[in-house]
């Protein structure tokens, strides 16, 4: 992502949103853009998920290969998950090597979905020591109007919940479905104007502040949390935002599981 | 090519596994304006190959030394995600995408307007999100579309397709299994009102005859798909 | 995060394995001017950590596309040292230190004075020399204090530690065994003037209740380590 | 390859000389200039060749080594081909990582010899499943005065005829010659001036555009083409490009298998 | 190492001190900077040692590593030295990759010591043609105020010397002190205001030409030369050299075998 | 160096295996003039080594941040192509080239009058296309022949040569099984008209005799080594 010069007219006036209780595209604080989930959408990936939040668009894909036990845990197969963000989504983002936003952004949803424990790496052994299933899940950006992280969180989940292990391919037996057993959720959050909002356009991230990324589990279990970017914040402000996050993972689990 | 000829592709009929024949094209869907932040977009769907291309620009192009003070860049990025084959596909550098991305911005610049628009670049990201065969074609026709969709001037669409050889019959547009065991590939790119080129490759072995008739069946294909290109643009597309 | 539940960690007198109670912080030695060349330095001896921090600047900004005009840019390097860690790390590039030196440069640049030196650099090498465990956390706290060493203008110090779960039992400042064995992991970065905070990470399982507790250890550690910091600037840490 | 600003006095020199139906070094717009092949000249090399086509000079050079086969192909072993155009070959030619010019340059002439299907794969197997030969044909520039893509085609497969598998000091049996069925021949036509004209010299290329590369194999089989740069051309242009190919690669093969 | 601007006065101050037989600190020619040796010093390291002379200092460490040893050499374990100079060390070591200073600066201590022979490196063997033992000296600058090479490996060769092979963490047997046969030591001079001086410091490497780096083992033999940067010397400036190391050598050799 | 000291490798005669008496060098040819593109060259045979030396410019230095205000930069890149070795070569970034690239560079910049020519570059392109043992010596030879042949001027020639030491015998110019087996290699770089040095190296173990012996081995070879090089330069080495 090249270096945008910070736009001092766009924080002024997200400042003076702000202070009106509005936003850009006249959204509450705490509201979110129309999100859709839809599953099953690439022919050749072993599951997959399209995530649409206004005109952010991710693709997630999961692929299985063979790996060989690491031997330190011969019985655990592997769970991988990288993260793309190419010069397709967006004018910002150039070809290149990752760029520490794009390592950042990968290693967050990363975090989030393995901390969870949503896969057991024990039930993707196939021969003790010598072979086990390896998961690799693939996020692609299509399109990025911000919040890319919660779009990646959720369209990762609901392709590993979609995914089939292909057993028949690899001639080790019939093809069964993943086990997940875990549905963990993100929800980030950006300071724009001076206070917190959640589920910020890709404007509201370039003339905002410091990020904080969630990712609880069932039971409002806390697996992940990220404070990004230059900013300062008080005990309050990430209660205010925690209280939130509950609420609202709550409601995406449901559409993932549903 | 693989070239192992021995696999029976072509029935009694002269129909192929997956019943056309030998000139015809696979099923193709056009879509524009599939990514809402870039200035053009397109989704192609043809066989199982799923492309997204979206375009960007005329924009300052940086660092200044890619700059050319009397015309515009073509950027191209062509990449084929990790999922879209049944082998996942690592990510990173790599040199085939690189030379389809080089012979992709070749074919575009022949036909777009880059004296309009000096000092300037235009970035056209194509990903191939499920792969059959024919993707550097499938990509380079939604280019094209998606080029038209974001409004820059070019003197004619691009439209490319693939012909090849199956059991040493010449077939068009070969899919995913006559391309792993095809003995030849002849993609093509063409500008369908004057039936110009600006896009050629091949592959494999074919004789005189063999090569004339591909030739031949990659021209009416082209004629073909390029009416579903204008439909798609017209708005007929989706 | 491990997650071998069933290593005992805890024993019955609810003392860990080197002795101290859950809310304990290790023992911490502080000592500045240890890089003779750099404008401040710090090393950091934190359990069986060593980390040594040297800053240098503000200096010229190069190459100047990293400039920024109206204020410093920190430039963070954190880097394990090969002979760090019980299995040799390989030098070179590695997503997880880059993953580091980004977010302790977002840390220290909410407290440093950075529009004093418009189009200026402050270079800040983070090497870990022995890692036990919480290295982010030492690395980051020793830095705020080589910047101090340095002269460099901040609003507060920055104090960071992790507090995590054994055995289903929330414990301040992990160490080596326990953060191999442990089920969570929560540092935190904390204005010890304010209570504010620049930095918080976390992995694991922890329960809302769970998680209350190792914000609370943390905070209050976080008090302790800063009286040793300002020691230690004052002279009194050697 | 740095990218040399366009030199428009070139451009406009070359369509005067097109005009009249010359060229730089008054040849026709048909003739080769004056083609070398030496082989047997590298010491070290299991094969070698070097062609000189006017001032443009190139090396070839194979090697071969023991590789376990593809578990899907396990009775074959490999070709190689690899490319490198390096400092020392043209003021033009700066050193770092490969250049999308020299990256074409090398897939083309690759699959230009590869699918002619001249090397037979399966030949090169030693023990089926655990060893097979893998033959490397390295090319490399020493002097680059236009037209390198016919110049590295014809030295490879002039370097791979003059091989011996290295089977003794291997301690597998005894030294063979490597196996070469077909002579797959490229040659190269480079719009300058308006028109296409064939083996074009570094200035040509420089102030000319697109260019067709064509490979031929025996009773005139098509086995690689490729069209580079922008630029537009007929179908009559391509078909009479065909023709001259087919009389100029069998003057070629005469002098490889001659 | 970026490329500082040549310091034409601190050129022309040293020319004068040199005229007047001293230094920028008031050294005499051959005169060294402070010297201290600490071994034992990094708690995850098998072996490890800090080098201080004057504003220097130094870290080494060794690890050691399971290796197959190479077909052709099954009874042979191995010794691997790297170096590495990062941002910490001064305010002219940018990030990046390695630049053609510190590949040298590697290289030459890595000879300095291997050449030695000072390891038996047979006596790394395990199991013939199965395991050995590979030892991997790191050596890492913590401050760079002049003749890193000669602190470097005046740390290296200490820090092999303290090394504990760690067999009973890889569970073969008992931990045992690493052979160390002899003590190779390198003596640096460079050519600062038209004379060599020794233990340069960084404003005279700054402001001076060539360098000259002499490893001497037991017995004055010579193990290593290396001549760096532009300039011209003569025999009889060589023999000069060379004396003095013969005398220093031997003075550093007591203190790392002390 | 190998050091297996019990392969015998001087004869009863104290013959090398290859006929040659301790201080004789291999046979060499020197021509000039084999690149054609190129401002001058050289091609130099030396026992089965060969090597081919072109020589660029001066020309523009770019990008601007290599120039110098007061003089020229010169632009070394050895190499050796893969096909140059009994075990072929990997093309690509290796330590070995870089580091004979830069002491090639600082022997040349001794002797090259490089404030002729203020902010242009001098490329030297240096390809063992076939090698044997020595090769950066015979790279640094070749490559001052080639300056000369492309009229650079030069305060003197720079000729290296390599002696060394077999089964406990100091010898010139050792050959490859010689340096398989060798216990020692001292490369210079000598000025034959001062008899200074500019380039020097070495590996092994020499005791303080043996180190005489081998220098003045290599001095009395680069003086006869000098005369075939004057010679191609004046025309008759070819």
């Amino acid at each position: 992502m090249s270096v945008p010069l910070v736009p001092k007219l766009l924080r002024a006036h997200l400042a003076d949103l702000a202070l009106n209780d509005s936003r850009l595209d006249d959204r509450g604080q705490w509201d979110a853009r129309d999100t859709k989930l839809e599953t099953g959408i690439l022919a050749r990936a072993e599951g997959s998920a399209k995530v649409t939040m206004g005109d952010t668009i991710v693709l997630a894909g999961v692929k299985f290969q063979i790996m060989t036990p690491y031997p330190d845990r011969p019985n655990q197969g592997g769970l991988m998950c990288s993260c793309e963000v190419r010069p397709i989504a967006g004018r910002h983002w150039e070809a290149g090597p990752p760029s520490p936003q794009s390592i950042e952004l990968g290693r967050v949803v990363d975090r989030g979905i393995r901390e969870s424990g949503c896969i057991d790496v024990d039930e993707l052994c196939i021969i003790p020591g010598e072979k086990a299933w390896q998961v690799i899940l693939d996020l692609h950006a299509i399109s990025d109007d911000g919040n890319l992280f919660d779009a990646f969180a959720l369209a990762g989940i609901a392709a590993l919940r979609d995914a089939t292990i292909p057993a028949e391919r690899f001639e080790i037996g019939e093809d069964t479905p993943l086990k997940v057993s875990k549905t963990p959720i993100m929800c980030s959050y950006h300071k724009v104007g001076g206070r917190f909002v959640y589920d910020a356009s890709y404007r509201e991230e370039l003339g905002g502040d410091e990020r904080i990324h969630i990712t609880l589990g069932d039971d409002d279990h806390v697996h992940s949390l990220q404070k990004g970017l230059k900013g300062i914040f008080t005990a309050e402000e990430f209660d205010e935002i925690m209280e939130h996050a509950k609420a609202r993972c709550a409601e995406l689990r449901e559409i993932v599981n549903g | 090519m693989g070239g192992y000829g021995d696999v029976q592709m072509i029935d009694e009929n002269g129909l192929r596994m997956d019943g056309r024949k030998p000139g015809d094209v696979r099923p193709i869907t056009i879509e524009t304006g599939v990514v809402p932040v870039a200035d053009g977009s397109c989704r192609m769907i043809w066989g199982t190959n799923e492309v997204i291309v979206a375009v960007y620009g005329p924009m300052e192009a940086h660092p200044r030394k890619i700059q050319r003070q009397d015309r515009a860049v073509l950027d191209v990025a062509y990449n084929m995600a990790p999922f879209s084959t049944t082998d996942r596909i690592r990510p990173g550098f790599n040199r085939r995408s690189r030379e389809i991305s080089k012979v992709t911005a070749d074919a575009l610049e022949s036909v777009v307007l880059l004296e309009l628009y000096p000092r300037s670049k235009i970035r056209i990201g194509i990903e191939i999100v499920s792969a059959e065969a024919g993707t550097r074609c499938v990509g380079l026709t939604a280019a094209s579309v998606a080029l038209a969709d974001a409004g820059i001037p070019m003197t004619d669409l691009v439209v490319s397709v693939a012909s090849g050889k199956i059991n040493d019959v010449v077939v068009c547009d070969l899919n995913k299994e006559e391309d792993n065991y095809g003995e030849a590939d002849l993609p093509m790119g063409v500008l369908p009102n004057t039936g110009e080129l600006v896009f050629l490759q091949m592959d494999g072995d074919l004789s005189p005859d063999e090569f004339k008739q591909a030739w031949d069946y990659n021209m009416d294909a082209a004629m073909e798909v390029h009416k579903l290109m204008v439909e798609a643009l017209k708005g007929g597309g989706n």
